[in-house]
């Protein structure tokens, strides 16, 4: 064992001690986020966007809308495509080139809460039924690793989404550029098994401690639009109904925090 | 291209398009031990999926810089055929099945004991002939099956089914069309015995009592499709005894 | 040498001794094939699709089509794509990943048949000249690697034509689907030199004890319209005449048993 | 797509577009240590151009074939964001991004002591967030000061700005419309104290005395330049001190 | 696009549309010892061909892994310039490519005696900088000067041509139009000594007998080939002794 | 250090004592370049081809030229790409594979050359104009690398572009094939730091003894129409005027050199 492993499994076990007295590292209640920070559109550039910050995890989402073809079982609806980069800047674990299966994974479980949830109105995103509709490309760049960079990153997603502007006028499509139409707000809580015991938005260490993860993104209505368990842990049954209903509640407080920074941010 | 459309609806009479109740699950037939060069292997037919899973290991890892010191590593490859599915796709992983092959590993990765083989691999393929609904489960059930004919050490069987909505109904097993233009998907691994769930994926939308409904089904579904894997590695057994 | 090239090297000795004495590892004259199984049609999704074992070498052919353009230099043609996919599932010494030069010399040689007996009508694939016409997208699956790949996609691969079918509904052409027209049936038989003796369909171990194979594909007519030698080792011009000839021979026999094949399929 | 015309006129009264003079720079926003996993960094605004620059090592190289026996080994990765430009930009390197990276290197490489850490690497990765003109010199310049900040050993900070000709006139920190339509741009980076260039590229057309007139000012350019960098590093420790 | 045409007879009066006759080769330079960095090589004009093969070794192999205990390594890359066809082609390997590569190295290796260099590897380059038909035979047979060239061992020469099939009849060494629009094309490696066949491959159709017919005319065809190249490799050493 | 790394060392030890001298390992002076052989048109197949040997340097330039789309933001103007291949033949340290950043700096050298200076008038090149218009590949087939190849190549793809023809009639445009029209002949001069020296045209040894490189590409008017430094050192900014006075001169007498190749060929 290498004195790194060696250290890592000393931190393993003051974590597991800690949530066996129901304490985490941080101070943090089991159920309780770090702070959270929104920035709303610092890429003016960019169709929309917004970097969110959950303690030290830093990410950036950039929304970019293009003209393209639709695919032929939807012809008259627009196209999402969400794709993450893990840039070796943000961790010294990811490395340069494609998406590997972290990223992919990532990415997918941001989709698919927009997607499910019908955040995005895809009807309203045809140009020409069956020949033009905005493909809207969902970019997330993650900046800095310390851990649930799926929360995060639905954050930034969503809250970039609400922050985007359909580009009308730069494609010569004869009409002022418009908010994009956003129907729900899908809320992604992610907790984390350590000694039978689900944390919510793990850091790093805890993350690393864990076996499992689970994800429950939630609407705006508190239904489930899309759940994701990770990693080779098992989840006993029983224990479900528990974590949804604290993603439920979570979910309404990050929605908050979520509608306030749009509000600062349209104020200003 | 002619496109299937949403039917206007999919439960009549309290039968569903295909005359399944909601809690049935669609045939399956399964057969282990079907391939000649793999260590261990499963053929599933489930609705009109056809899928192979074969296992090889534990075997030397390349390249080398993957190998672990105290245990084995688990590889899962989850591929679909290029004339799988309606539409020629292009052959080679793509994102879904990148997605997919990770949290089929992590389904079954639990109920091996990785340990016993250090610095070696354990490799599982699935390749997906014929797509309907449900692959990915029905892929890890195979996988399963495939582990154990190939006499890994298993603390126990994973098996896998989907559960879904259509109608603003819980249903068990969706195949094509409900996966297509239902309301919800959600393909659930477990160990039976245990209760433990090694896979979950949700997609769509689900009241959190319809979840509890959904994952009690679920949690029925599983226990059948464990019985099936059960009785197709006995028949294996008792095959090559009577050879 | 580790002891498994030890253990290949006495199995070589040992089939070396048996050929000598006019004997195979499993019993076959030395123009036999292994029991050839030909299923049918097994992919109700594919246009068509054939799954071939030669004893337990096992190969599965699927047929797409799809509408594209032509090329310019043939704009009244349909197009023929070949593709051959070792995947790890059918041998250890297979590996994921893009295809090697293995798999593209297999799908090459497969495709030359096809093409050089004028097996596909390519006339009859034109929708409308130099800009719509059929691709033929013949996919072959190797799912059990036991010898002789050659032989075995080749058969699953027109005994796929045979079965498919023009999707003209499912691509909106005012044309009931209709069988493919198939013109010819090439035959490859692939025959690999032990001790100076061509041997037909060689299993694994054959394959591996001996340098070089020779197929040789066979029209209907009992013409050669495809021929390819492999592996580093030599072919002493004379011998030629005589491979073609058992080539002829058994050309002509595997004919008959596809034809049965598929006379079966359309009766049941 | 509406496309960004050539204006008329880059220089106007004296005074460029954007209301600046021949010879002054955009406004420059710089802080370094803002990063929390990389050992360095600095993040600059420097007119609409942001960018993050971190630092990684001296670490282990992998793959462990690309050690050196008697130095550390620099990398350097200029990569830009896919929504960092007007029309988006799959996301990966470019032909335009692997070059940028290779010369950004080679302007670095000569202030670093690579000998002190024999067989590891030095990382430094640079992300273009928003670009507007003169990336690689605002790349360079953040790199610089994320070197230092990740402790680093250094003889010297490396300074970048671009020169560029608009309306036949020698011109300091091109901006983007200057970029796109002007008739010159040089990046360049020095050594301020020793007068010593890493970094030259050249488009575009100069005779020999334009040449020498943009030097000399690519020159005054880089000294301010630095000066931004020294105060960034010095309010960097102060507010180390104070914490 | 304009595209060649099928003329409406190949052979008139005898002679084939550039002149020659059924059995005669086309015009064929070969120079050995043109390239200064590789340790062999020979530059061949052959039609329209021109084609240089150069050879590197025996040397040490990268990556290490692809190492043979007992014999040197083969490696055979046959590549085409963008510009050598009609119609731009993409740089790097494609399918055509990658199978000659193979074949030709198939050719080759019967002749080398690698087991005298352990552990090394030795590397054939194959340029075409423009194609006319035949290429694969002119890179074989220029290769094969190469090696010796580069003073590799080798039991023999190869020596290789097309023979094919036009108006029904069986001619030797096709030219670009007979090859795109005859009946049969069957390019063939022969160690012209012994008589034995190193590379044969045919598309097209040939009876048996025209087959027999065929590979009579590559043998006298490869014999012809056989003395051009070893007049050219004796003129290379001519040219040292005299240098 | 492996005893190729002492040789190495001993050599650079050598050729920088003999600059000290004021020499240069094969006599040359600093501005003095190595025999330059100019082949116009080796390859007809091309629209237009050169080879130019510095040395044995040796670098093949193609052109071909097809019909496409312009860019979107110069719909009337054709496009010219450049790419250049260190194909394994060409020296031991090329490996094959896709271009890797030496090859990819090298191309782009050469097209800033040919861009800046408006070599090519891309005005000419529009068909139709949003539409089609000419697209330019210029490639370059590095085929003995004995050092410096951006001086070789650059001039190797202006020699090619000079031998071009438009092949009007083979993609069927109503006119006869024509010359391309060439406004200006750019001339890349690179020269290599060894003490304090700058000799240009450096072969391969001398090329791998110094640490930096300068590029500096000259129009027919004698103006500055490109720059690299290329390389780790560092070159002091007082020494620029001087390399550039010797640039315009040595741009100046390579170009008298390809115009003569150019009058030979056409005599021819």
């Amino acid at each position: 064992m290498s004195s790194e492993d060696i250290l890592s499994e000393i931190r393993r076990d003051y974590i597991y001690r800690l949530v066996r007295n129901g304490e985490r590292i941080d101070g943090r209640k089991f159920d309780e986020y770090r702070e959270i920070n929104i920035e709303i559109g610092p890429i003016e550039r960019a169709e929309g966007s917004a970097r969110v910050k959950l303690g030290t995890t830093d990410v950036l989402a950039g929304v970019k809308m293009q003209i393209g073809e639709p695919f032929p079982d939807t012809p008259d609806q627009g196209v999402i495509i969400t794709n993450a980069e893990l840039i070796p800047l943000a961790s010294p674990t990811f490395e340069p080139g494609p998406p590997d299966e972290n990223a992919i994974e990532l990415a997918r479980i941001v989709d698919r809460g927009i997607r499910s949830s019908n955040a995005i109105d895809l009807d309203k995103l045809c140009i020409d039924p069956g020949k033009e509709v905005w493909m809207v490309f969902i970019d997330l760049h993650i900046l800095d690793h310390n851990g649930n960079l799926v929360d995060a990153s639905s954050l930034a997603a969503i809250a970039a989404l609400f922050n985007t502007k359909i580009p009308n006028t730069k494609f010569g499509i004869d009409k002022d550029d418009e908010r994009l139409a956003i129907n729900d707000i899908p809320i992604a809580t992610t907790s984390t098994e350590i000694d039978n015991n689900f944390i919510f938005d793990p850091c790093l260490d805890e993350e690393n401690a864990a076996n499992v993860a689970l994800t429950v993104i939630i609407t705006s209505k508190g239904e489930l639009c899309g759940m994701q368990k990770s990693g080779i842990g098992r989840i006993p049954v029983e224990t479900l109904p528990n974590i949804i209903d604290s993603s439920i509640n979570m979910g309404e407080k990050i929605r908050k925090i979520l509608l306030k920074a749009l509000e600062n941010n349209i104020t200003v | 291209m002619e496109i299937d459309e949403k039917p206007e609806r999919f439960i009549v009479d309290g039968l569903r398009l295909d005359g399944r109740k909601k809690d049935e699950i669609r045939p399956i037939k399964m057969e282990a031990g079907v391939m000649n060069r793999a260590d261990g292997s499963c053929y599933i037919e489930w609705g009109n999926n056809k899928i192979i899973a074969a296992v090889y290991g534990p075997r030397e890892v390349h390249p080398r810089h993957l190998q672990e010191t105290y245990r084995a590593i688990l590889r899962y490859r989850y591929n679909m055929a290029s004339f799988a599915v309606d539409e020629r796709r292009r052959p080679g992983p793509d994102r879904r099945s990148i997605e997919i092959s990770k949290v089929s590993r992590e389904a079954i990765e639990p109920v091996l004991m990785l340990e016993q083989y250090p610095r070696s691999s354990i490799d599982v393929f699935v390749e997906v002939l014929q797509a309907d609904a449900g692959t990915r489960a029905a892929g890890i059930t195979a996988a399963s099956v495939a582990l154990a004919d190939a006499g890994i050490p298993m603390r126990n069987l994973v098996s896998a089914i989907s559960v879904g909505k259509v109608d603003g109904e819980v249903v068990l097993d969706l195949n094509k069309i409900e996966d297509n233009f239902g309301d919800a998907d959600m393909p659930v691994a477990m160990i039976v015995e245990s209760g433990e769930v090694t896979l979950l994926q949700m997609d769509g939308i689900f009241t959190k009592n319809e979840f509890i409904e959904a994952m009690e089904l679920a949690k029925r579904g599983c226990s059948q499709i464990y019985d099936i894997q059960r009785d197709c590695l006995i028949s294996k057994y008792k095959k090559l005894d009577s050879d």
